[in-house]
């Protein structure tokens, strides 16, 4: 089974996994291979890399989005999605579900990096969203007032 | 007391931590949810779980008239607000007097003058507490705010009346500053409190944020129990609180000091419940009234922890005229140290909210750890309340030991699937300045510790991941 | 200390507290599993896990030689014993130290002279401290017994030289029971110590059961945490314990006299380490020399909770050689009040131990409750050990509010498929005597609460298990 | 659904239960009927009986052996057992599982109410089993070191 991984940037890595008899898993990661082991204790999952140090692992309940410290992962098992190009500093994508507050900017406007275009209220803070880069404004897709899901591309500017 | 029946118009942590002082107390707790909540962990605690129809805070949190329709259908006796809502709102106090039911808080008068910061800021001055200058009343335009900002000097603080809890307040640091905000902070003022009004006042560099506990009854007799202090912030929202201040540390004096000018504020009001009068502390150790929150705050557990006191049961017996735990000023002492990490679903390095669904949940603490969360595997943190998930709380026998045991009960934390503010406070654990107890509200701002949360993640985490998902898919009897 | 390596010879709760202090000090627990026990709860808190081959105690937790085999293979450091098995065998401590592996616990000398009751005795008798009438040796022979039970007069307790914690001891009244419980005494010494050599001593009626915990260091240092209370047992076996003692009180120059006479025990063998001097009080307040027991104790939570001393980190940390967290008596006083319930796998009416498996575990529990427990669902109680599961711990502002909280979390605290003394603690906890904490070791035999247990629960409780079996029916996604 | 309860006296009784939607359990018991409702949150169970009220329920993970306060029964869904005779004062059953270290009697010996049997360990204690009944030992299954499990019919007792 193979594993990819994908974080806001786009930017895309795999692992491949074998399931093996008593929960041992063989990952195999660019050419490195490494193996796992899982016991389930009192309820509980426990890994380890080498049979003695043992930690607690928690089962997780979907495979949609993982988060390390401060990126998020797309995890696709078996699949690699198509249709999902890199997007640059040009694109103003929600992080979060909000709502737009403002929207400072229209078609056609030039922008600089660092630039606020519009605002965004998120979990009742509103947050200003600023230009990654110099360019002028080539779509916008949003309006103000409207709710927005994680991932959206509001904004595209053309550098 | 015993049988009166309580609505806790409140969710998450502190409706859970009301829930469990009501029920031991022999109260019945009554719980609400609303459309937005499907699997509301609070009502775990709760003996009764009553619906609150509503998809926003305004139809349901706020909603004074639906909350009495409540009150009356479900024979409610008496209602404990928690923090943020309805819990500094003056109406809501007096429509509950007018019916006869117990505001678990303080009377509509104390809610009133303390809840209007103008009039708060008065009231000290007249007790002869020294406070911060700034606008005495509200301001209504951007032009007395900037007539004010020049009066005072910049820069200045753009803040909610009816505020609290770091929201609807920026800092100015010119006309054109105050300008730019003005709409800005009356809009989130309107959206979290239902009021726009504002403030304007000298924002002090580099202070510290200490409060101090007031525990009163309806006798007159009101207590302190120490201070907190609270100088870790993010946004003018504090993500550690210690008790107690390491900056005031063994200076008995100004202890004693701030804890006695915060029951003065109190008595100036005839406070009778549990809440907290809030001080700036400049570096030479002068202070100065800021406000009082006349509610159970979010970081009371730390002032549980060193003195023993359980705050929400006392704030719930004097609110029924039962007596208080103790009898003196005396009783009440402070012993160890305690830290509170408030866990919250947001990006570690830019501090912004980053609701979603939590996929995995698991912890391994050592002995002296206090949890107070709403967590649970599965649970989806929307975009529509507070990012505060919990509260990560550890005792010991004195700060190297309180420090020792909240790093490695943070080690033992993990929350799977969402962002949080995990990593943000293992640096901080172990920055120097903040490990030395040093550290002014400037902390963030100036020692920058989001800028040495580790990005990348180890590729063995992935695996780890990788090795959850798989165990998910083996079924419940893997 | 840190990263040392250390190995933790015991299992069930304690094996997790200790696993829980070496963790937060930074050091590695290393947990053992036997063949009797195939999901240890213990391991959860343990960071590396060998397997002790073995099917009963006598080859696994009491196997010397195997126990110093896998030290030597897993480059061990240091041991902790915990309570029972080999924490207080002299053979054992001598072996390690000879092998320069760390004892957490005292020196073999006093583990020697402290674990033979005999010589603690004179030792405390040479330290000018009182003592129990009884022989100054071992009785090898029944006829021996007799005639010590002559001399001294009915009745005298039968007791293990090696024991603890109320195995191997029995009461006789008469020349006659001294021969029928002699050898029933020496079995069940050798069963659980290893060790089959006896006692004899004056078995004073009704008297109060009051233990006091010493904390030193290898400098020299001998503190006191002053007192335990622990005067409601059944079978010579403490089931509730509290601290500080209801039955001292507000007697504050008794207080202080049985704890500094407690110091005084522990320097007259040198202690180092944590351990605790139980005395016999009468209820003219004088108390008698029991035993010292040099080890840590079942009970030391509910001093924890009152000083706020972490007893086990710090026993951790003077074997280490480290300093102890205070630098004074005085650093060391009493807040608050504590109760601790010892939750058992044994039938509430008639006190036998009753093992089986765990099919339901659910808590709800207020603020200020520490459940130190090894439970699980399908966690399998065997009849090879200690029929204790749980301890719940409740921490007050004062006895009533510890005893309110304590009563609150026994209501939620559900444990299904076994029977337990819940229901017996429920009782005691509602019994006047008890409530007014006047109550002695007699308190289980003269009151006998176990008679107002209900046996048949309603209808409706057996309604709740059927729909307990049939979620579990319909699977986990339900 | 019919569900049998038995304790150790072999003393039985029985519920009937219909499970409806949304976790709906109807129970009958001797002509009764009562309803109740269970509902998860957070990863718990909760039953009301009048839909306000809630309480924590445990998911029980077997359908063996249930308790209640000093009494145990053993659940038997939707079959009643059969060959399970009323046993008395006579018959000396563990009530736990544990070993034989003495038998006190020989059959044909006579024995009186509260007179020692045997001496069985169990949880590292002695426990004295004696006689429920004044009369003969009829049978002994067991002998001294032998181990036993919970439910074995040591020693039965004419009276």
């Amino acid at each position: 089974m193979r594993y990819y991984f994908m974080n806001q940037e786009m930017e895309e890595f795999s692992i491949d996994v074998e399931v093996g008899l008593c929960k041992t898993f063989e990952f195999t990661h660019e050419g490195n291979k490494k193996s796992l082991q899982v016991r389930k204790l009192a309820g509980k999952h426990f890994y380890s890399f080498d049979g003695i140090a043992w930690k607690k692992l928690a089962a997780l309940g979907v495979n949609e989005v993982l988060v390390s410290n401060s990126e998020t992962y797309k995890v696709y098992r078996g699949y690699k999605p198509s249709g999902l190009n890199k997007s640059g500093a040009g694109a103003l994508i929600t992080q979060m579900p909000g709502k737009i507050v403002k929207l400072m900017k229209n078609v056609g406007d030039k922008v600089t990096k660092g630039e606020t275009v519009l605002i965004l209220e998120a979990m009742k803070m509103e947050n200003e969203i600023k230009s990654g880069a110099d360019g002028v404004i080539k779509t916008i897709n949003i309006k103000e007032g409207q709710a927005l899901e994680a991932g959206f591309l509001m904004v595209e500017i053309e550098e | 007391m015993k049988g009166k029946r309580v609505l806790i118009i409140n969710r998450g942590e502190i409706a859970i931590r009301v829930a469990k002082a009501l029920n031991e107390l022999g109260l019945v707790s009554v719980g609400v949810w609303t459309d937005n909540e499907t699997e509301p962990p609070h009502l775990e605690y709760c003996q009764e779980w009553v619906h609150l129809k509503g998809n926003n805070n305004k139809e349901t949190y706020l909603d004074i008239p639906k909350i009495m329709k409540i009150i009356e259908d479900y024979k409610i006796d008496g209602v404990h607000p928690g923090y943020g809502f309805l819990s500094e709102n003056r109406e809501f106090s007096e429509t509950l007097a007018k019916k006869g039911v117990t505001f678990i808080g303080p009377n509509p008068d104390a809610v009133y003058k303390m809840g209007a910061k103008d009039i708060s800021k008065q009231i000290a001055k007249e007790a002869g507490v020294p406070v911060v200058p700034g606008s005495t009343g509200e301001v209504a335009t951007i032009e007395e705010a900037i007539k004010i900002g020049n009066e005072i000097g910049y820069p200045v603080l753009l803040k909610a009346v009816a505020g609290g809890g770091g929201k609807g307040m920026r800092p100015c640091a010119s006309d054109k500053e105050v300008k730019d905000n003005f709409a800005a902070v009356q809009r989130e003022a309107l959206s979290s409190f239902g009021y726009a009004g504002l403030l304007v006042e000298k924002y002090i560099l580099n202070p510290h944020h200490i409060e101090v506990q007031i525990l009163a009854d309806k006798k007159g007799n009101v207590y302190h129990v120490f201070e907190r202090e609270c100088s870790v912030q993010r946004r003018h929202q504090k993500i550690i609180e210690e008790a107690p201040s390491p900056f005031i540390g063994a200076d008995e004096a100004v202890r004693k000091d701030i804890c006695e000018t915060a029951v003065k504020c109190a008595k100036a009001v005839n406070y009778d419940s549990a809440g907290t009068v809030e001080f700036i502390m400049g570096e030479d150790k002068k202070f100065y009234f800021l406000e009082m929150n006349t509610r159970i705050q979010v970081e009371h557990p730390i002032t549980e922890e060193i003195t023993g006191v359980d705050l929400v049961a006392n704030m719930i017996k004097v609110a029924f005229n039962e007596p208080l735990d103790f009898k003196s000023q005396d009783d009440i002492q402070i012993r160890g140290h305690a830290i509170e990490l408030r866990i919250c679903a947001e990006d570690p390095i830019t501090m912004l909210p980053a609701p979603g669904k939590i996929v995995g949940f698991e912890t391994t603490f050592p002995q002296g750890i206090r949890f107070d969360h709403c967590i649970f595997p599965k649970f989806t943190i929307t975009p529509d309340f507070d990012p505060m998930i919990g509260k990560l709380i550890a005792k010991g026998f004195n700060r190297e030991v309180a420090l020792r045991k909240v790093r490695n009960a943070l080690d033992g934390l993990i929350i799977d699937g969402i962002k949080t503010n995990i990593p943000l406070h293992k640096v901080i654990l172990n920055e120097e300045n903040f490990v030395k107890g040093k550290y002014s509200t400037a902390y963030i701002g100036t020692i920058k510790p989001q800028e040495k949360v580790a990005v990348k993640e180890d590729i063995e985490a992935f695996m780890l991941k990788i090795a959850g998902i798989e165990l998910n898919q083996m079924g419940s009897q893997s």
